[in-house]
């Protein structure tokens, strides 16, 4: 036999070729999917200490988000409530005084040591984000963090990836509200066309026009 | 709907959380944990468990980083679960990530300097001057600055001691209480207390207050650099100090006062002096005569070089001159009085200088340097006196200053056995005293010592007690500012370790009850007209303004004792015509207080550019006939006293005199202060002059001392960076600046640039005519922008990472040591319009925004240093190593090094400004997280509005906020009525390299020198470009 | 299967052809190998003349004259380097200017953020079609050269084998119209060619 | 079985034999050698047993690329500081060796498709090591643009990928530029390489013996045959990449260039410097070709009816002309430094030959400047171990001449406050000494394992190779046009 290789030899660089298309393929899609914010960070739900649910308070106490995070309007962080602001409401000979459920807000009232609440929506160090030139300008806490006011227990429903935050920032009007609107999280517009027409009144009449270059994130 | 995929079920952990534990734990010192639990709670900002290189708001993370650590551990690989701790309690006041001002001052030996203080979730992070202040602009200086640093410098004195064993507060409490117990009985015999110069009218109220119940206590006062206190006392009355006017004065004659040096004199007479250097209005005049080159000499029109022990005979000579041309006889007497030691002067410019002071009569200043010999001080009096200066441009005040004994007095009575117990609060006598006075072993001699201060130093190692000193920004007090006013001095945050406070130690002893605010509001009430009880509204308005209006001492004419005067100036020191030494008052360090300070270690002197060290400064001609060049070992002995340093040659030093700064070469106090610089505190003797005279002087045969300079190169190389002409140039053709690109190609551009649309557009003017170069841009630059510091080697290796230096250039037009000039040029981030950092940027991390501003995003950059190759300005800093993270003297480990920053510092970051990693460029941003957070109150100031509409909230940048001669000018060039743009159209505005066409957004404003045509060598004054263009034909 | 007696330079034996491969296999070609590329230039033209058209010749260098004689036609390698080169430019030019001029224009060193600032685009573009167009040209000469194949019956002839970075071969596959063991034998012996071989096929593996 | 450990050479070639006349053109293989011999004579040194020094000198090369490597890891792990790079000088070594491979590569790419394009034929059995030399110097070039970055990890952020930053490369930049200029330099040369090694490796596999090199080789060689057909489009693609390969050099000059001349330094911000990167590089790179052939001569007797001394000859004039040309160049900066009458200009250069950058300019200038001119002579050219000897100053020279480029420019730009002289540190010479030996040991590797001569091309040109009947004139031509 002097035929050093075999005949299936022949047929190798073409199978190589084909596997080669069938399996990269599929890797390529999937890390353009999987490892990007929109799977890797949205629908981050952690357990809370507390099983505090934005759906009861929210949907059916139709609480306001500035009860809790009361400073969002004024400050670049949107605050948690301190448990003073739960106790207000569950102190004793409150609402549920004595629930289990409640029982770290009372130690934590006691011994004065803060609840730690798990972080869900996080930003890189590097990126600067205001909250409160937000809210003021039309942009409505429902944009960034979803239906809160349909979760029980929240969760992140958006990327949070720059390029999401930049389709914003090239286009508000896909996303301002009137200022009325901010905080109510039921508002949706009639159609993207009402939205685009409302948006568009609002950003020449407001003179909204957000940063798309580094500096007004990053620095 | 949510994708339910990731639902985390963190592991449960126990009801009471566990992070304040850890964090203690992580602290390694409960009580700092402690300190901190109880001041701040952190707010909803992100703390990021992966602890990444770039970290923001490292305040909070230093929270979390311990659970969320836990975090990654327990999740593996998952998202690492990090945590958001809110208030218990709401806390008064607080906004959760907005900043917060409050009004306080730092005590200084000058005068308190008025601040407004930044907090940021209740730690201060920022020092700004108080504009509200008479005394003054909004200005701060290096030392203010750099303070932030003092506070969480994590080298401080962490607990109480007793005889170097750890003491708790309730053993202080008692030790003190006995010591009063003990005194009550004999009303203070044996009790000495040694106190700094702090201007605060609490301490004198207590002092006076202790003095009446303990008629025996010795009250010693002591600085290291003292005034010329006792003369004055003499020659104008008890108290009684002078002051100067700058801005009423044509003639300005400085006998070696460096009086621009805010260090020096406090920040108004640099504030008075600027105003008068506009060519376009009545331009002053300014004299030096001095031994070295200071800051005020820099300034000068003409200076004149002396040895700093002669100026007594230069002022004599002058004096006499002046009575002469006056017939003023007093004057002539008291010069007569004067025992020359037969030096002579140009007399064509004594004759210049009198002429012209007595044409300015009584619109002159003559002005002795703070630490002359008495004779000096009598003598320009006298001539002040003589010219009509006092009472219009020379005044003085009364001062609430009580005369005290003195440290040789205290010496004396240790020596003498009476003192029994010693507290020295604050001050450091055991480096500072004179040597002869031999001060460790007579401490060492008295039973019981204590010593409060802010580090286990000098004296510390042989007092009983070291008692932490609280920082200025942990404690109540109070202060007066140079012109008296009084100020407040108010706790920011509690002592990070304990520190107690002067006053508190007063208090006890006075037997007062110490609680919070109540000792200083006890004084301030003292001060009501009543003089009982203060109402809440004044308080509290006299803390939200930072000082109490109209308790400035009174400005009156001084009346000048002639008897005492003339024996002031008999009392001249005989003057040998060896080697002198002149001791500087360091610009880093101050006479030592500050060595513990790395922002001021690596700020470099104004003169010399030399960082992490002092040098023994000698003339060239001397180093020529020394045999030495910069680093070889000098010997200095006198007076059977002898200290070993290394010299530099310093160009404009006059000859047979050595200059060198005090407060360097401590040893075993913080890794910070190891190997810097030499001490010179040993030549000085009880005189405590500037300046030793008789120095045998001998070069050592020692391996040469590596100095390491910000700037190796001198002088401009014929080419017109720092631009400057004279005011008759200036009238000739006001544009005489800009002309000077010469034969440079004009630019030109080839394609039309794409239009920056924004109605803000950044600019910056920077006037060379004004500003002093006195570092107090680039701290406030450093603090404000989390730079960090990098050491003394790496700046050997051109590894600065200051974001703003200053140029300093010599130049002479005849390239003669008498007519050298100094010409400092602040260089920034030019912000050009089209960069050339930019276009060779392979990865787009620094390109340009709307408003013009050259943008640096970090997260983008990968380190390629292409940018800052292609800068012609060289503004850009490297991360070369990862500086805020290692430990500098292990940089070069790698992976080995430790990991992480002193858990203090991370308190002192500012939350808007990005901490950079290693491989990251950066580089002056024009401060844009100001320029944001204005135009985000803005934003949210007008709401649902039209946004352009709404005004501008006011701000500045941090080295034009805290530059004191009001060089730096910043806002929107887009607004014809900004103070930038009405800068710019100044006649004597240029660019730097404008041939290069990169129209930079900062411009520079030539200075101007306004020298007197009947001087010798007028014609040589205002021409450093003369050389330039003269090289440039060659 | 052993080939010792497979070759005996220079003698013939009139129908009796060495065989290589496999003689259960089918005959795949008669080969043939000639001292100079004169003598086999020579033979393609007799060859061609005879009408037979399935044969290959095999040369240790291109040797001059012979292609043309075969009537082969030009390489078509040119024309592929051309479209890829051209292709290239298109894909450089759109990946620079899409990204920059339209998705994310950023202002960068005052330049234009349209085709004014066409220079800045160019080195790559250069670049890029060079690389392309060098990738077609091998690729392609792979492809045309019917490579890579690394099993081929002419290796059972170990002569061949063994020989031909030195000799020149000639093969007329069995498939031709013309094909005739004996007719071609003569012919090619005639033409003075040596070593005539009859070529099978190997057998498949695992026999 | 051919033997070919028994190939024996003629020693009493006389390179200055009198039975070369100057009318006619001196032969590609001396010693009327056929085709059968030249085959043994390159497959020998493939074939033949390992030689120890080939042992020994690899472990040496080996030793000093590990070296280099480690140095490397290191610089990454602890920042790019531990090189002496510093402000001004941000870049010093690493973009110095980077340029001076770069440039070296060069003559390597020129040698083979330009020389070939021009029919060049005394240039046949140094083409195939001088294209190794080419591949192996990007490769060692490329090394730097890779890790001189602060952030290696992040160095994706060079390439066009969409990503959910939305962020995108800056495409004006020089660097940039860079990045796929020596991408498709090292794609295109190691093509070049490799195919044109194609029926040489054929024929390692038809001689093979041992299983392995039937394996490799077979693999290698992707069953080539050697049909006409095969010839036809092989030749055609020898054109085609020669052709593309000559436009390369230039456009990877051109770029390397741009990254001094696009900056607005003085020193670099000049138009001259394409072609002084031009000159500069075949200059270098014939200097290379010099110092690897000679000793390959020396240490295969065989090789020296193959590497003529005609064709040295040849290179040294080649040598000479671009060592003239960066003579030129030199002159010419400076008199266009003095000419501009701009202060920052003259003062560039001023410094660079007064400053602290005066010993290392003043080296380069007097290495090229002086250097190549001895080549004038042809007692220098003929005298081997001379070339030699020369080859490798020049290198030197030109090593030099890179440095003083991009260090004395740096160090004495615009502001004299910002001036800093720059000094290597240890990780500097042991990366640098690291990238000679990687370059080394390929080389080394090179020899060994593949034909380091274009079999087939010298065969083809051999007389009587070809048809006598045929009339073309030269090998390729028919298909070439």
């Amino acid at each position: 036999m002097s035929n050093f290789f075999p005949r299936w030899a022949n047929w190798l660089p073409l199978q190589l070729l084909v596997c080669g298309l069938v399996i990269g393929g599929p890797i390529t899609l999937g890390i353009w999917y999987y490892f990007t914010p929109k799977y890797t960070r949205v629908g981050y739900q952690p357990d809370q200490p507390v099983p505090f649910s934005h759906a009861l308070h929210v949907k059916q106490l139709g609480m306001d988000c500035r009860y809790c995070h009361s400073f969002v309007e004024v400050a670049g962080h949107s605050n948690l409530p301190s448990t003073q602001t739960c106790i207000n409401c569950h102190g004793q000979g409150k609402i549920l005084p004595n629930s289990p459920r409640l029982a770290p807000v009372r130690d934590s009232w006691q011994s004065g040591q803060p609840i730690p609440w798990v972080q869900i929506h996080r930003l890189p160090d590097y990126a600067y984000f205001n909250h409160a030139v937000h809210v003021n300008r039309g942009v409505s806490c429902y944009s960034c963090h979803g239906a809160v006011n349909e979760m029980s227990v929240v969760y992140e429903a958006e990327s949070l990836s720059m390029k999401w935050c930049l389709d914003c920032h090239r286009a508000p009007e896909n996303f301002l509200r009137p200022p009325s609107e901010i905080f109510n999280m039921n508002w949706h517009p009639a159609s993207p066309e009402a939205q685009r027409e409302l948006g568009t009144k609002f950003k020449e009449e407001w003179k909204v026009n957000p940063p798309v270059s580094c500096g007004g994130c990053h620095h | 709907m949510p994708p339910l995929k990731k639902i985390f079920q963190h592991p449960a952990r126990d009801a009471k959380p566990t992070l304040w534990r850890t964090q203690g734990e992580r602290e390694n010192s409960p009580e700092f944990a402690e300190s901190l639990a109880r001041e701040f709670s952190t707010d909803a900002t992100a703390i990021d468990g992966k602890g990444s290189g770039l970290s923001r708001r490292d305040f909070t993370k230093l929270m979390g980083a311990a659970t969320a650590l836990t975090g990654i551990g327990l999740t593996g690989c998952r998202r690492p679960e990090a945590h958001l701790v809110p208030f218990t309690k709401s806390a008064e006041w607080t906004i959760p990530g907005k900043y917060l001002y409050y009004a306080s001052s730092m005590p200084t030996p000058v005068g308190a300097v008025p601040l407004t203080v930044t907090t940021t979730d209740g730690r201060p992070t920022k020092i700004e001057g108080n504009p509200l202040h008479p005394a003054s602009n909004g200005a701060t200086d290096v030392f203010a600055q750099a303070s932030i640093l003092g506070l969480y410098d994590p080298n401080r004195a962490k607990e109480i001691t007793r005889n170097s064993a750890k003491a708790s507060r309730a053993d202080l409490d008692a030790f003190i209480a006995q010591i009063r117990s003990a005194a009550v009985t004999n009303g203070g015999g044996g009790l000495a207390i040694l106190v700094g110069k702090e201007n605060s009218p609490t301490v004198e109220r207590l002092r006076a207050e202790i003095a009446s119940q303990f008629p025996k206590l010795l009250w010693v006062q002591d600085e290291a650099i003292p005034g010329n206190h006792a003369v004055f006392d003499a020659l104008l009355g008890a108290g009684v100090r002078p002051v100067y006017d700058f801005e009423k004065a044509d003639v300005i004659l400085s006998l070696g006062s460096d009086f621009l040096n805010p260090s020096e004199s406090g920040l108004g007479f640099a504030k008075g002096f600027a105003k008068r250097r506009d060519p376009k209005g009545k331009m002053n005049r300014l004299y030096v005569v001095e031994n070295h080159f200071s800051l005020t000499g820099g300034m000068a029109d003409h200076r004149l070089r002396v040895r700093a022990s002669e100026i007594g005979d230069f002022t004599a000579t002058l004096a006499k001159a002046i009575g002469a041309k006056l017939s003023n006889s007093s004057l002539s007497g008291h010069a007569a009085a004067y025992s020359s030691s037969g030096n002579s002067f140009d007399p064509a410019w004594i004759k210049g200088v009198a002429e012209d002071l007595i044409a300015a009569k009584g619109n002159g200043i003559v002005i002795a340097g703070s630490a002359q010999t008495d004779a000096v001080q009598a003598l320009a009096l006298g001539i002040n006196d003589a010219l009509g200066n006092l009472g219009s441009t020379v005044n003085s005040v009364q001062t609430s200053a009580k005369p005290s004994a003195s440290l040789a007095d205290l010496s004396k009575a240790i020596g003498a056995g009476s003192v029994k117990t010693l507290l020295i609060l604050e001050g450091n006598p055991v480096l500072t005293a004179p040597a002869e006075l031999n001060f460790a072993n007579l401490l060492a001699g008295v039973p019981e010592t204590l010593h409060l201060a802010q580090f286990a130093d000098e004296t510390s190692k042989v007092t009983h007690w070291h008692v932490p000193a609280a920082h200025y920004l942990e404690r109540w007090g109070d202060a007066r500012s140079i012109d008296g006013t009084i100020c407040p001095v108010q706790p920011m945050i509690l002592p990070l370790w304990n520190g107690i406070s002067s006053l508190e130690i007063l208090a006890a002893l006075a037997g007062e009850k110490v609680d919070g605010p109540s000792v200083v509001r006890a004084t301030f009430a003292s001060l009501g007209k009543d003089g009982s009880t203060v109402s809440d509204s004044a308080w509290n308005e006299f803390l939200r303004n930072g000082f109490a209006s109209g308790t400035a001492w009174p400005v009156s004419k001084p009346a000048l004792n002639a008897s005492a005067a003339t024996s002031a100036v008999q009392s001249a020191p005989k003057i040998s015509k060896d080697f002198e030494v002149v001791f500087l008052r360091s610009s880093s360090v101050d006479d030592g207080r500050y060595s513990g300070n790395s922002w001021l270690q690596e700020t470099p002197d104004f003169v010399t550019k030399l960082v992490w060290d002092n040098a023994a400064l000698v003339s060239p001609a001397d180093a020529r006939m020394l045999g030495i060049k910069d680093g070889d070992w000098l010997k200095l002995s006198a007076g059977g006293q002898s200290i070993e340093a290394a010299a530099m040659v310093a160009p404009g030093h006059v000859d047979k005199s050595i200059s060198i700064a005090l407060g360097y070469g401590r040893k075993g106090i913080s890794h910070v202060m190891e190997n810097v610089g030499f001490d010179a505190y040993p030549l000085r003797d009880s005189a405590k002059h500037c300046f030793r005279s008789g120095v045998t002087v001998k070069p050592l045969a020692k391996d040469s001392y590596t100095f390491v300079r910000s700037q190796d190169y001198q002088n401009m190389e014929g080419r017109n960076l720092a631009r400057e002409g004279t005011l008759a140039t200036f009238q000739k053709s006001p544009e005489f600046a800009s002309e000077m690109d010469g034969e440079l190609p004009k630019p030109t551009s080839i394609y039309p640039n794409p239009p920056l649309t924004s109605d803000l557009q950044w600019g910056l003017s920077y006037d060379l005519n004004s500003c002093i170069g006195c570092n107090a841009c680039l701290v406030a630059c450093q603090a404000e922008n989390n730079i960090p510091i990098v050491g003394k080697d790496q700046i050997r290796r051109g590894r600065d990472m200051a974001w703003i230096r200053i140029d300093r250039w010599f130049s002479s037009a005849d390239h003669k040591e008498e007519n050298l000039e100094m010409i400092p040029m602040a260089i920034m981030c030019q912000q050009c319009e089209s960069a050339p950092c930019e276009a060779v940027c392979p990865a787009n991390a620094t390109v340009h925004n709307e408003e013009g501003l050259n943008l640096m995003a970090y997260n983008r950059c990968i380190g390629t240093r292409y940018c800052a190759n292609n800068c012609p300005w060289k503004v850009r800093r490297f991360n070369w190593f990862d500086y805020n993270e290692r430990p500098l003297d292990e940089l070069y480990y790698g992976p080995l090094a430790h990991k992480g920053m002193a858990e203090s510092l991370k308190l002192s970051k500012n939350p808007n400004v990005t901490v950079r990693m290693r491989g990251v460029m950066e580089k002056c941003t024009f401060c844009i997280q100001r320029i944001e957070e204005a135009k985000i109150s803005r934003s949210v100031k007008a709401g649902a509005s039209d946004v352009t509409k709404t005004p501008l909230p006011a701000f500045k940048t941090a080295c034009q906020q805290a530059c004191p001669s009001e060089s730096i000018v910043f806002g929107n060039i887009n607004d014809p009525k900004s103070a930038v743009s009405e800068a710019k159209a100044d006649p004597r505005t240029y660019s730097s390299l404008a041939y290069l066409n990169t129209r930079p957004r900062v411009t520079y404003m030539a200075r101007i020198r306004n020298p007197n045509p009947a001087m010798p060598g007028a014609d040589l004054v205002g021409a450093a470009n003369r050389s330039a263009e003269q090289a440039q034909h060659s | 299967m052993s080939d010792q007696t497979s070759h005996i330079r220079g003698r013939f034996h009139g129908h009796h052809l060495p065989v290589a491969g496999s003689k259960e296999e089918p005959l795949y070609a008669i080969g043939a190998r000639f001292e100079t590329p004169d003598a086999l230039v020579h033979a393609v033209d007799r060859l061609r003349s005879e009408g037979v058209s399935l044969y290959e010749c095999f040369t240790p260098y291109p040797v001059h004259g012979l292609a043309e004689a075969m009537r082969l036609p030009k390489s078509l390698l040119a024309f592929l380097v051309l479209g890829g080169g051209v292709s290239a430019v298109l894909i450089a030019l759109s990946m620079e200017l899409i990204p920059s001029c339209v998705i994310y224009p950023l202002v960068v060193d005052g330049k234009p953020l349209n085709l004014d600032a066409l220079p800045q685009y160019i080195p790559i573009v250069v670049a890029l079609t060079i690389m392309i167009g060098a990738v077609t040209a091998v690729v392609g000469m792979i492809a045309l050269g019917g490579m890579p194949r690394w099993n081929n019956p002419m290796f059972a002839w170990d002569l061949f084998a063994k020989d031909a970075s030195r000799g020149f071969f000639l093969a007329v596959e069995a498939r031709d119209r013309k094909f005739s063991t004996s007719a071609l034998t003569e012919l090619l012996h005639e033409l003075g060619a040596g070593d005539i071989t009859a070529i099978h096929q190997e057998a498949p593996e695992g026999k | 079985m051919s033997t070919p450990s028994t190939v024996t050479t003629n020693e009493t070639v006389d390179p200055g034999a009198p039975d070369l006349s100057v009318l006619e053109r001196p032969p590609q293989v001396l010693n009327h050698r056929g085709p059968l011999w030249v085959t043994d004579a390159v497959c020998s040194i493939v074939e033949g047993k390992t030689p120890l020094w080939w042992y020994a000198a690899i472990t040496f090369t080996g030793s000093f690329a590990a070296i280099g490597g480690a140095c490397i890891l290191y610089m990454i792990c602890t920042g790019v500081g531990v090189w002496g790079s510093n402000s001004p000088c941000f870049w010093a070594w690493d973009i110095t060796n980077f340029i001076f491979w770069v440039s070296m590569a060069h003559a390597g790419s020129l040698i083979s498709a330009l020389l070939f394009l021009t029919r060049q034929k005394w240039s046949l059995s140094i083409s195939r090591a001088a294209e190794a030399m080419t591949v192996f110097a990007i490769v060692c070039a490329g090394v730097y643009p890779a890790i001189h970055i602060g952030r290696v990890w992040f160095v994706w952020f060079l390439f066009p990928v969409p990503n959910s930053y939305g962020m995108w490369p800056n495409f004006s930049s020089p660097l940039l530029w860079d990045v796929f200029a020596v991408t498709s330099y090292l794609t295109v040369s190691s093509l070049f390489w490799f195919a044109g090694m194609v029926p040489d490796l054929a024929v390692l596999r038809d001689r093979a013996t041992t299983k392995i090199r039937k394996f490799a080789y077979g693999i290698a060689s992707l069953g080539w045959l050697g049909t006409a057909r095969q010839w036809r489009h092989f030749e055609m693609m020898y054109v085609v990449l020669a052709g593309l390969t000559s436009v390369l050099v230039v456009t990877v000059t051109s770029i390397v260039a741009s990254d001094c001349a696009t900056s607005v330094v003085p020193g670099w911000h000049a138009t001259i410097f394409p072609f002084y990167f031009m000159v500069g590089a075949v200059y270098s790179g014939c200097a290379a070709v010099l110092t690897l052939l000679l000793p390959l001569r020396l240490i295969y007797p065989q090789l020296r009816d193959l590497i003529t001394p005609s064709q040295i000859d040849k290179v040294c004039k080649l040598l000479l002309l671009m060592g003239s040309c960066v003579g030129y160049v030199y002159v010419f900066e400076l008199f266009n430094a003095w000419y501009s009458a701009n202060p920052f200009e003259r003062g560039a250069f001023w410094e660079r030959f007064t400053g602290s950058s005066a010993w290392y300019a003043i080296t380069c200038l007097s290495i090229n400047l002086t250097v190549p001119q001895l080549f004038w002579f042809k007692a220098v050219r003929r005298c081997l171990p001379l070339v030699f000897l020369l080859a490798i100053l020049c290198n030197v020279g030109m090593w030099f001449e890179r440095f003083m480029i991009v260090t004395s420019t740096l160090t004495h730009d615009f502001l004299p406050s910002s001036w800093k002289d720059f000094h290597p540190t240890l990780v500097d010479i042991l990366t640098a000494t690291g990238t000679l030996g990687i370059f080394f040991t390929l080389f080394l590797l090179f020899i060994r394992f593949v034909p380091i001569m274009s079999m087939n091309e010298l065969k083809a040109a051999l007389p009587g190779s070809q048809p006598d009947h045929s009339n073309h004139s030269q090998p390729s031509t028919g298909e070439a046009h």
